[in-house]
Order: C-alpha cells, then structure tokens, then sequence
C-alpha cells in the first residue's frame, strides 16, 4: 500500500529527540567548531545513558539483535518495537538538524558495528558488539580510504599476511571518521579494509576488526576540516599489527580466495548510504528553516500557489528548495523502507545519497546566499551548515560515485563497461 | 506506516492501462500530433478502462470510490503512452470528479451519471486564462449576482473539446472566491473561438471561450466548493502526467543510448551521457515520490495544497529536464519528428499551464 | 589593447540587415514553419541579390577572396572593408534573430563553400566557388553524419575508391543541411565525406566536391524537424557516384595515406563554430527581447542592481537569462576575433559553441515557461524560436562534444587519453 | 575594434602582480586564513606594486591615470593569490579612487595623498550594512542636514581595518541619494565594536561600526557624487575578484585530476570530472570578458551600471560553481584545510557581499 504516515513510535522518539537537538546540540554546536579536535563528553555521555535506557526500541546503528528481531517478524515485542532502518533515519535526520557535528559523535557503534553486524558470524558478533551496551560510551570506525586510493577500493595497499593464527596488517589509512574515538579514547574498535591477495584486485579485499590497544597500530594525524569539526576525521598507520585469525569478518573458508567476503561488505553500504542521506537532511532542514524564519522576521511569508511570474524571488527560491529537499527526504525513506522490508536494492540508496548529497549542498549555499551579510557572518549557524553540508557530497562515496553506481544498475553495465 | 507499493488492485489496474498506453496511444501519438486528430475510438477505448468510473461512487452511476493516489498511478500511465491521448481521456474527469467533490447531492445526481454512464463524452472544463501571470487565485474571469442568476463575463483558454462540449464546468471569481459553474454551450453570450494553436499537445482540440455577460441560473453553480481541494488535485493530476511523461523519455534515451554506438561502443557507457540518465532516473523517482505523497493526503483528507503545490512545480521541471536531455542523447536524431522525444519535449514545457485538464 | 567597440563598418551593415530581419524574415517565419519543405525563393532571391551588390562588404560565408584579403592586410581597399568572421558573427546574429529557418536558405555558400575555401588548392576554389558569383542563387553543403556514425568520423563507411581518373563514391549520408537546395534546387554541390581506406580509420577520411546532376547521388528523403523547418535537412544515397580524382578537396598528395586531409577539413570547425553560435545567440537575443517586451507591457521592468532578496523572481531569471547571453556572445567574438587575428585556437571555438548552445536552449524554455499560456501558444514565435533553439545544442558538435573538446585541450589530453 | 588582449604595459604590471600573487600572497594564506592575521609586511610589499598609485594622476601624488580595465587585470592577478590579501592591498583603493571620482579638486588635493604617498595605510570605506537584503539604493545609514553640518546614524558592516583606521569613506542616504562623508573615526557617537566573525575571508579584519548622530562638517561630504559611477567600479572590482579566485580553484582542481589516479588512471580521464573542468573554464572565460567589458565602459566614460551589475553577479556565481566543483574535484582532500579549496569555496560565498571592500 502507498502511505506517507509516519509511525507512532518513531514519531515520539523524534519529538524526544528534538528536545536534545534543541537544548543541547544546537547551544554546544558553536562551541565544538571553535575548538576542533576537543571530545563533546556531555553528549556523548548523555546519549550513551539515553540509547542504553531505550534499548532496542531507539537504534542509531543496526546491530545483529536489530537485524535478527526483523528477521522474526517485525514488530512483534510490545515494549521493544523495532523502528528499523525507517526509524533510524528519521533519528539520524533529527540529530543532524540539531548538529552534524554532535551527531557523528554519538556512541553506540556507528560504521563499524554496522559492518560486524552486516558480515560478521553470529560468534564476531557476539565477541565484537557486547562492548556497546556497558556502561560508558565505545565507539567504532571504518577504515578503508588511503593516501592514493580515494573512492578505489580495488587499489587498496594495505596488506594482510596470515601468520600462524594471526593476520599481520600493513599499511595507512586516512579520513577514518571517529577513529580516535575508536582508538585513543575509549575501547572500541576499527574495521580495516585490507588485501589478503595484492594481485587480486578487489576480490582480495577483506575486512579486519582492529581494536583499541592493538600494538602496531597508531592514530598518527587528526584532520582540520571545513566542516564538522567536532567529529575526529583521523589518520591511521598499521605497522606489522597482528589480529587474531578471527578477526577476520566473516567465515574462514572467505579468507580464502573468494570473492564473497568482499560482497558482504560492499552491501552494507546499500543500507548506510541512505542514512547518511538522512544525516544531510538534517542539516538542509535546519537551514531551510532557518531562512524561512528570518524571511518571517523581515515580513516575508512564501505564498505557495503562485505562478513563477508572481512570485518573489525569494518565494521562487525557497519553493524550489523545499521540493529538493521533501524529494530528497522520500527517496531516502524509500531507501530504508525497502532495506527494513528486505526487498532488493537496485539503484535507490545511491539515488537517495545523490539527491541528499545535493540538496544540502544546494540549500545551505543558497540560504547563505539570500540572507546576504547577515547569512555569511558566524553570529549564526547557518554558515556553520554550509560548511558541515559539503561532506554529506563527498563521503560515502561522492555525488559522482553514486551517479556511477545508479547509472550501472539502470543500464545493466558491469564496472567494465561503464567505469 | 509508510509504504511504497501499490495495492495488488492497483497494481492490475496500472497493468491494464499500461497496456492500453503501450498498444493503442503510443502506437497513435505521432499520427495524431502530426494531423492534430485523436480517433475517437482510440479514446473510447481508454475511457473503457474505467479508471473515473471506479472512482465515482454507485449512487452517482459509478462503481467505486474516489482515491486519487490511484488515479495518479493511472495518469502516469496514460501519459507514458501520450500526453494528449491521457488529457482527453481524463477531460470528463475534470469535470465530474470537481461536481462529486463541489456538488450538492441534488448536482451530483443530475450532473455526474451523465458523464460517466455510457461512451466518453466530450464534457469538460474552462479553468485557464489566456494571460502570462495566471493565477487561479486571482482569475479575471468574474460571475456576479444579478437577479437570483449569474452573469459570467471573463476569457478562457485551453478548453479542450470546447468545439463539441455541451456544458463547461466553468471557473470563475464570485465574492472574492474561485466557484464554479455549470454553463451550457449554447447559452447566449458564450463564443467558442478558434482552436488553438499550441506548442505542444497538438492532437488535443483545444479552443478559447470568451464570456460577455452569460446568464445562468443559480442552481449552475457548485455549492461547497473548497478551492483548495479541487487546486490540489489538479495540481496531483498535472504531477502524475509529468512523471509519465519524463518516464516515457528517460526509458527510450536510455534504450537509445544503450543501442547507439559511437567510438566503438554504445553511448551509454560515456560518463556524460551515463550520468544524465542516472540524474534522470533520480529525479523521475523522487517526482513521483512526491506526487504520491499529495495524493495520498488528499486521500486522507488533509490540506495537500502545498505539498501538491511542490510536487507539481517539482515534476513539471523534471519532466522539462528530463524531455531537454533525452532529446540531447538522440543528438540530431532528437530533432526529427519521426522519434518522439522531441514531441515529449514540447509536450512538457506545457505542463504547468495545462491546469484544469485532468484532476485525480 | 581591450575593447569592445564595434567597427562602425559592421555596425552600418547590421543595422542594414536589421531591417531585412524585421521586415522580410520575421513577417515570413510563421508560414514557413508551417509550410515545411517549401522554399523561400523571395528571401533567397532578394538575398542573393543584396549579397551581390554588396560584394566583398558582407559575407556571410568565407570564401577565398575573404582570406586572401585577410592575408593581404585587412582593412585595405576602401568601398569593399573586409569585416572577416567578426562581421560575419554580427550578421549570422541579426539575421538569425530575424529567423533561424530562413537565415540557413541564404546563399552565398554555406558551410560546403567554406570547406572549399579552406581546404581546397587555388585552382579547385576557383573552380568550384565560381557558381556564386552567378545571377542565380545556388547552395552548397556538407555531408558527414551517417545513419549509424553520428559524431564519429572515424565511423564513417561511405567510400571512394579510385578508378582511373574517377573517385567512385558509394554510402549514405543524413542530416544533410541544404542538400536539397545544393544539389536539386540549383546548380550547387555538396561536400562528401569518404574514406580512401577503411582500415585507417579517421586518417582515411577525405573530403569530395559532389556537384548537382552528379549521376548516382540522390537526395532520398527529406526530415520533418522539430524547429528550423525552413531549411531542409536532407538524406543523401551515393551509389557508384563518379566524380573526376580532383574533386577530392586539396593536392593529390593529400589522397594518398597521410592525415594531412582530414586535419585541413577539421581546421574549419574552429571558424565555424562560433558562427553557429552566433546564429543561435540571434534567436537567444530575439527570445528575451520578447520576453523583456511583454513584461514590460505587463508594466514589469527590471531593476538591475538590485540584491537577490529584493527581486521578483522574473527579474531574477531575466538577469540570469542575459548575463548567459552576454557571456556566450562576448566568448563567440573573443573566438572570431581570435580567428581573424590569426591567434591559434585552442579551446575557445568549441567554448564559445558550448555556452551558445546552452543560452539558447535555457533561455528559449525559460521564455517560453515565464509566459505561462502565453508563451505557449503558437499566436507568438517564440514557441518557435523554443524549437529552433535546440539544433544549435545538436549540430556541428553536441554540447557533449564540444565539452570533450575543451577538455583535451585544456587538460592536454589526446583523444586516446580523453574519449 | 574588438580587442581581447591586454596592452604590452598592462601585461608587464599583470606579470608582476602574478608573481607577488604566488610568491607571496598564496604562499602566506593558508597560515593568515588559520591565525585570522595578514602580516603587515605582506600588504606593504603588495602595495609596492603600485596599482593603485599608477591610477592617481601625479596632482593627487600618483604616477597615472586611472583605467579600470587595469585595475580590473590586477585585482583579478591578486585574488588568484589570496582574497583576503587582495581586499587588504586594494581597501585604499575603494577609499582613494571614490574621492578621486566624486571629490571636488579641494577634497581631492586634500585626502587622496595622504592615501597613496608613502606606505600602506589602512584607509578604508563604510559601504556595506548587516541586514540580509543590504540594497545601496535604499542604504539604512542616513546623513541629515544640521546647522550646516550632518549628523550620520546608522550601522555599517564589514569595515576593512575598522580598529585602526583614522578616517572612514563613510556611504549614507542623504536628501534620497547615496553620498559619501569622509569621517574621522575619532568622532563623538561613532562606535567601532568587535571584530567580525565571517564564513570566509579570515584573514581580512573587518569591523561592524555604529553612527549614532555623528557630526560631520559639510566639508567632509563629497561633492558631484554620481552613485551609479561609484557602484559600477564596486561591482567591476568585485567581478574582477571573483574571476581570479575562480581561475586559482580551476588551476587548482585540473592540476589534482590529472595528478590524481583512480581506478587506474587519472581522474581527469573520466568524462564527469573533465566536463566539469571543461565547463568551469568556459564560464571563467566569459566571466572574464563580461568583467573587461564593464571595465571598459567605465573607462570610456559611459554609463556601466548594467553592464557592471550583470558582470559582478555571474562572475560571484561562476566563483561559486566553480570553487565547490574544485572541492568536489578533490573529492575527501577538498573538505581538509590543508588544501586550499575549501577556503576558496567559504570566500567565494561572500563576494557578492563585498561591494565598497575594493574599487578599480
């Protein structure tokens, strides 16, 4: 059936979540961009406390109980209705309206779990996951960009060398999000992508949790970036760092020559990518609404309904926005809707990152515009967004990667044919 | 709970006018555009399907119940087989859907079983001004009080079938509010002009009404009229025939691209032409989204006028982009008439001003 | 030094064709659109007799007498100024603001008497060029585009193969522009692109005069266009069509297997280009001048200088509109300029095509869709000029080849490395 | 005639400019952007240049005559090195040159040597205002007549240098016209306040500075003020900045593609990042020349304000499009500061609010 309504559960988390957003996302916001690189411990502790509390019923991140509650049936426990991925990107959207920053600070897994959880056996996940429901807050990451391989993961260098009953890990990462948090500041752990057959190509590739602590493994740079300060984008040196043969996600037998732990991999991002859409849209949201609301101060109310030779410009503006944006936001419930009902992905999560990814661009570009002086000055948020914006086009693979993989997928074209 | 997939009854119906769309509309577009002629049994055929009569309820001779967000799953169709083929096909439409939402009982009972009872019949609406800043809300078309009648005076366009239409549902500014009103053709003061000339639509007949001082009794006019919901569903209509028609372009440059070879190998597996039709589909998706979206609040009641508003500014410039890029990846073979890209393309700059035509 | 003072000499002729635009183009251009196929022989004939007696003033072709004039020093012989292609930019301009459909019947050669011109030995433009200088009007044209080639010259499949003192020509050729006026309707040729040898690819590529009356070439069908219906796009058949060896454009060291041919005949894309764009700035000019003159009916003017936030969405759009219309126009006499001077082109011919071709489009359809009903209705010709834009997007190079264009220049890219 | 290339003096002063623009101005940017500080011998060594100088005819302690297509070559050869650096080195300018276009011959021979002989100073102009729809046709600041003196009130944003200048080319609404007072920051009731936070040009200080009733002599208002003059030259130099930031991102960006190798080769070898470039170095280009143009027009004495005005608003847009492309180009590595585009994209923003920073 077509319906756009929202369900109950997932409305009243989003309203709780707007009172954190509110009143204590957006007054710490400033304060974290100013001092990059400094660890925003209330929120973090605050959430931690907040998500332990709600248990299932509030996921920022899916995990294995997550995945297997659907797996029997949906909502089926009064008490722990599951929300899914819908409801993850409704909270995901939520928090970023509050701020972007703050919201990649959030414990309780992140990336990496999500990877665990998606190519992990029941055993890794059992192993790697428990950490996230004690008492302080862990974070995971995801490594797997290097100094030359951008959006290539078939170029991968870094290495991996069974010895005896470990793996011996080579190599450098960089724009690791939260890896300092994963590594330095509290035990959690990050996934490392790394070959185990340099010839292979991207059949080689093959995913190693390495955690807090491990020797061998050092955060050697944190980034200074335009935007999202607050969240650590770290560089990572593994120098002969040895992880157990388990380590490995997935079955013994895909550290063999197969490509199959490779695929397991690569389809979790079907599932965040349109999470990271939501996150986007947060932050597109808040700056929509943040230029409608000086547009009311200064008398200006948008009359919808209008034809384009009766409109204002800035009428014209803001209807055009508020299409990219609600378009946006539909295409990305389309995403998890279709991810939470296990119906296949074709191309939708990376239609949904394409017109997330633009659309936030689009939206904070021209609200800083409209507004003029007063949008460029950093008494307010808004330029904070602009500049928090331009990730959401970059990671997680780029405007122009999604637009390869949706192009793929529609035309039926392998990697070798439309490359 | 959100959902993103059409009942299984609704998916039969948008089957059967799929292949109604397929078979007899795409396969009559180009003769119809080029002789500006739609064969009468071509519409009937597709009046046959049903799609309005579902939607009017028994007592009003029909045999179902209005839901517009499966009219918007049958507009999209329709206008994937032809844009004028669909807007003839849903001009009775217009016109009794605006009766069973405007109506007193009394209207509805005489008006709505004359329309949808037997063969298509060419009833229909006068709802645009020929002016370049029309707007709705403020129509230059008046109706004023004038002994227990009305006196309409004011200028139409884009009435389709005016030629042959026995009554318009006509629109106009009555007290500060949009009304409207049953007008026979033949009532003095009403000229039928000249069929238009478009850019697009060609097979459509559609003609300019001017209107000096037409009486007409007061039982003419709709009572309960909410313009807001009968804007929202023209606005959801013109949404649903967008994304019909973007899809129709965006599927045949994609088959195109896919079987043209340049350079030794299909143009498809260029970056620039694989990306236009990865920002095609995209925007195809979320259009249609977003036209749902309006459709199903009119479905539940709400007020859609804004979010149908956004939907179909949305999906008229979509289906502009979308028509615009597909004649760019036929490259010269765009610009000939033989291929209908170039058709879909002047077809779509019309969108927005093609409302009043079809409602859902 | 910079400036941007037009030549008085160019300004007079403008302003002279202004008139013939104004009173015989625009007054002519609906019953041509409607009467697709049918010849304007008054426009032709009262052209070819203005461009007579205008002599050597004002081309609207380059011929051979143009560049040795321009070799021998320009501006020299008073009663016949050589304007080179910058007057010919202003004059396609006017022209095709009066209207792009007849502006491509007039005589005076055309893109066929330019290939002569540029890549013919003296003695073939004396004697292929003769013809115009006549008291009749006669046209030439190009053939390259075949059925299943589009941009692809390499693709081409029409042969010539020598026989005794004969090229003998066998293939298809579409999208022939003024075929039918060039080899039915006078005495004119066209120019046919061969290859002397199907395995070498673009290097086997050379360039035939085919005059009218030639036995085996026949004009077999004639397009039905979107826009320009005035002039007629023709499908050409060669079979065992003979023409004498020194039909083929340049020396006969040029038919053996050298690439000098092919990169002679390439050369007069970069003159040619910016003319076309001019042709489609004149109906980008005519387009917003309407749209300009109906707001201001509606008592709408523009207000430069105002910020965004003051606007009305029309003027908004209309500075858009005319800031790419500037753009695009000062980049199409940069280019002509560039040519006139005999400063090497790099990407600038292709530039100037490029933004052209996007003005015309954007500005046409934004014309059209801010007149809502109005711009719709085919009482105006603006829904014409919306349908005539759009070829200047298509040929002599899609938008997608002059971009590619550009960037191998730009990037120093060969076209194995750029394709 | 038609002329697109600079004259060989002009191309002598642009190759100077170009080579402190690199060596000295890029060079210091990213630490001045990071640390909020120009060093001071940085703005001397690029005011030794003498831009500005060579437009002041020796009358007024200058070595020239004023072009603006001169200036417009130089300010684009200074913003390709650092905007924030190029609004430093040309404040003065937009103080000197407005005195020079609208002063009378007392009020020229007066403050326009104090400017240009000797060192840099921090002159500076009072032109734009807080408020998001700032329109210089309707400026809030207003200067009132009182007992042969005027009294200016109002808020002035954007204040180059604000804390240390000694006089402010003050722009204020007087008897419905814009007009500018030369006023001593030391006067009673004008209030320099904290410095300015802004999304870019760090390294520029720039003050807001509240009128509240300064009294100024009429001496200090200039006379023959034509407003339109005056904001031609703003909008020309702001074009002629945004073209140069416009052609550093572009450099910057098609470098990084060819040098950059992904899936085996550089990434300017795909179409969707070489269309990109391509695009971005055609509209530089007619950004450009729309810049010329204008510049041109002034110095020909005509009326430019339209040419000015469209010139400056594509030019800040094609700085905008093309700067976040350049970022996007560098894909991760755009978003870290330790590549410059990321500083480009948060300056080009603001250009459009720029106007009186600077003045060819």
């Amino acid at each position: 059936m077509i319906s756009f309504e929202i369900p109950s559960s997932i409305e009243q988390t989003v309203s709780m979540i707007e009172s954190v957003a509110t009143e204590m996302m957006r007054p710490q916001a400033r304060y974290y961009d100013d001092h990059e690189h400094e660890i925003p411990w209330d929120y973090i502790n605050f959430m931690h406390a907040a998500l332990q509390s709600a248990g299932a019923e509030v996921n920022l991140a899916p995990t294995s109980s997550q995945d297997e509650h659907q797996e029997a049936g949906g909502e089926a426990t009064i008490g722990f209705p599951s929300t899914g991925y819908l409801g993850m990107a409704h909270y995901v959207e939520m928090l970023s309206w509050g701020d972007a920053g703050l919201y990649l600070c959030t414990p309780q897994g992140g990336l990496g779990a999500a990877a665990v959880s998606a190519a992990g056996t029941p055993e890794q996940v059992a192993k790697f996951l428990e950490r996230f429901k004690g008492d302080r807050a862990v974070f995971s990451a995801m490594a797997i960009t290097e100094p030359h391989a951008g959006s290539d993961t078939a170029a991968i260098k870094t290495t991996a060398v069974r010895d005896g009953s470990d793996w011996v890990l080579n190599g450098e990462k960089i724009f690791v999000t939260g890896g300092h948090k994963a590594l330095v500041d509290t035990p959690g752990f990050v996934i490392v992508w790394a070959t185990i057959d340099p010839e292979a190509g991207r059949k080689g590739i093959r995913s190693f949790v390495v955690e807090a602590g491990t020797p061998g493994c050092t955060v050697t740079k944190l980034e200074k970036k335009l935007g999202i300060r607050c969240s650590d984008t770290a560089a990572i040196v593994l120098q002969d760092c040895r992880v157990p043969l388990e380590n490995m996600l997935g079955t013994v037998e895909q550290g063999k020559k197969t490509s199959e732990g490779y695929k397991g991999v690569l389809r979790t991002f079907e599932a965040t990518r349109p999470l990271v859409g939501a996150s986007a849209l947060g932050i597109a949201r808040a700056a929509l609404e943040f230029l409608k609301a000086k547009l009311a101060e200064g008398g200006i109310e948008i009359r919808y309904g209008l034809p384009l030779s009766r409109m204002t410009n800035l009428e014209a503006e803001v209807v055009e926005l508020e299409a990219m944006l609600r378009s946006a936001w539909l295409l990305t419930l389309r995403a998890v809707w279709m991810v939470d009902n296990k119906i296949a992905i074709n191309a939708e999560s990376s239609m949904s990152k394409i017109k997330a990814g633009d659309a936030v661009v689009k939206i904070t570009q021209k609200a800083v515009e409209l507004l003029g002086p007063m949008g460029y000055s950093r008494e307010h948020l808004l330029e904070k967004w602009f500049r928090d914006a331009k990730i959401n086009d970059l990671y997680e693979g780029t405007g122009q990667i999604n637009r390869l993989i949706v192009a793929r997928r529609i035309l039926g074209y392998s990697r070798h044919e439309l490359s | 709970m959100f959902g993103f997939e059409p009942t299984a009854e609704q998916k039969m119906l948008v089957e059967a006018v799929r292949r109604y769309a397929e078979n007899d509309l795409r396969a009559a577009a180009h003769e119809a555009d080029e002789s500006g002629e739609l064969p009468r049994e071509l519409i009937e055929k597709g009046w046959e399907l049903g799609v309005l009569q579902a939607s009017v309820p028994e007592a009003y001779g029909g045999f179902g119940e209005r839901s517009a967000v499966t009219g918007a799953l049958a507009a999209e169709e329709l206008a994937w087989g032809d844009l004028s083929g669909a807007l003839a096909i849903m001009a009775p439409g217009a016109y009794a859907l605006s009766v069973l939402l405007s109506g007193s009982e009394d209207q509805k009972s005489k008006l709505i079983p004359a329309v949808i009872e037997g063969d298509w019949q060419p009833y229909t609406t006068a709802f645009m001004e020929p002016d370049y800043d029309f707007y709705a809300g403020e129509m230059r078309t008046t109706a004023v009080a004038s002994n227990g009648d009305y006196l309409i005076t004011g200028q139409k366009a884009r009435v389709a079938f005016g030629d042959r239409a026995r009554t318009l549902l006509t629109f106009a500014r009555v007290e500060g509010q949009i009304e409207a009103f049953a007008v026979p053709t033949d009532t003095v003061g009403l000229r039928v002009g000249e069929r238009e000339t478009l850019l697009g639509i060609q097979a459509l007949p559609t003609f300019p009404v001017t209107y000096n001082n037409v009486r007409v009794p007061a039982s003419a006019r709709l009572k309960g009229m909410d313009p807001f919901k009968i804007l929202s569903s023209f606005d959801a209509a013109i949404g649903a025939l967008s994304v019909g028609l973007s899809r129709a372009a965006y599927e045949y440059a994609l088959d195109y691209a896919k079987d043209r070879e340049a350079f030794g190998s299909p143009i498809a597996q260029k970056q620039a032409i694989a990306f236009m039709l990865a920002e095609m589909a995209t925007e195809i998706d979320g259009a249609r989204l977003m036209v749902w979206e309006a459709a199903w609040e009119i479905d539940q009641g709400k007020d859609a006028s804004r979010t149908a508003f956004l939907a179909r500014t949305n999906a008229a410039e979509t289906a502009m982009m979308v028509t615009d890029r597909a004649v760019q990846i036929l490259g010269g073979h765009g610009y000939i008439r033989e291929h209908p890209v170039e058709r879909w393309m002047r077809n779509a700059r019309g969108l927005s001003t093609f409302a009043g035509l079809a409602m859902v």
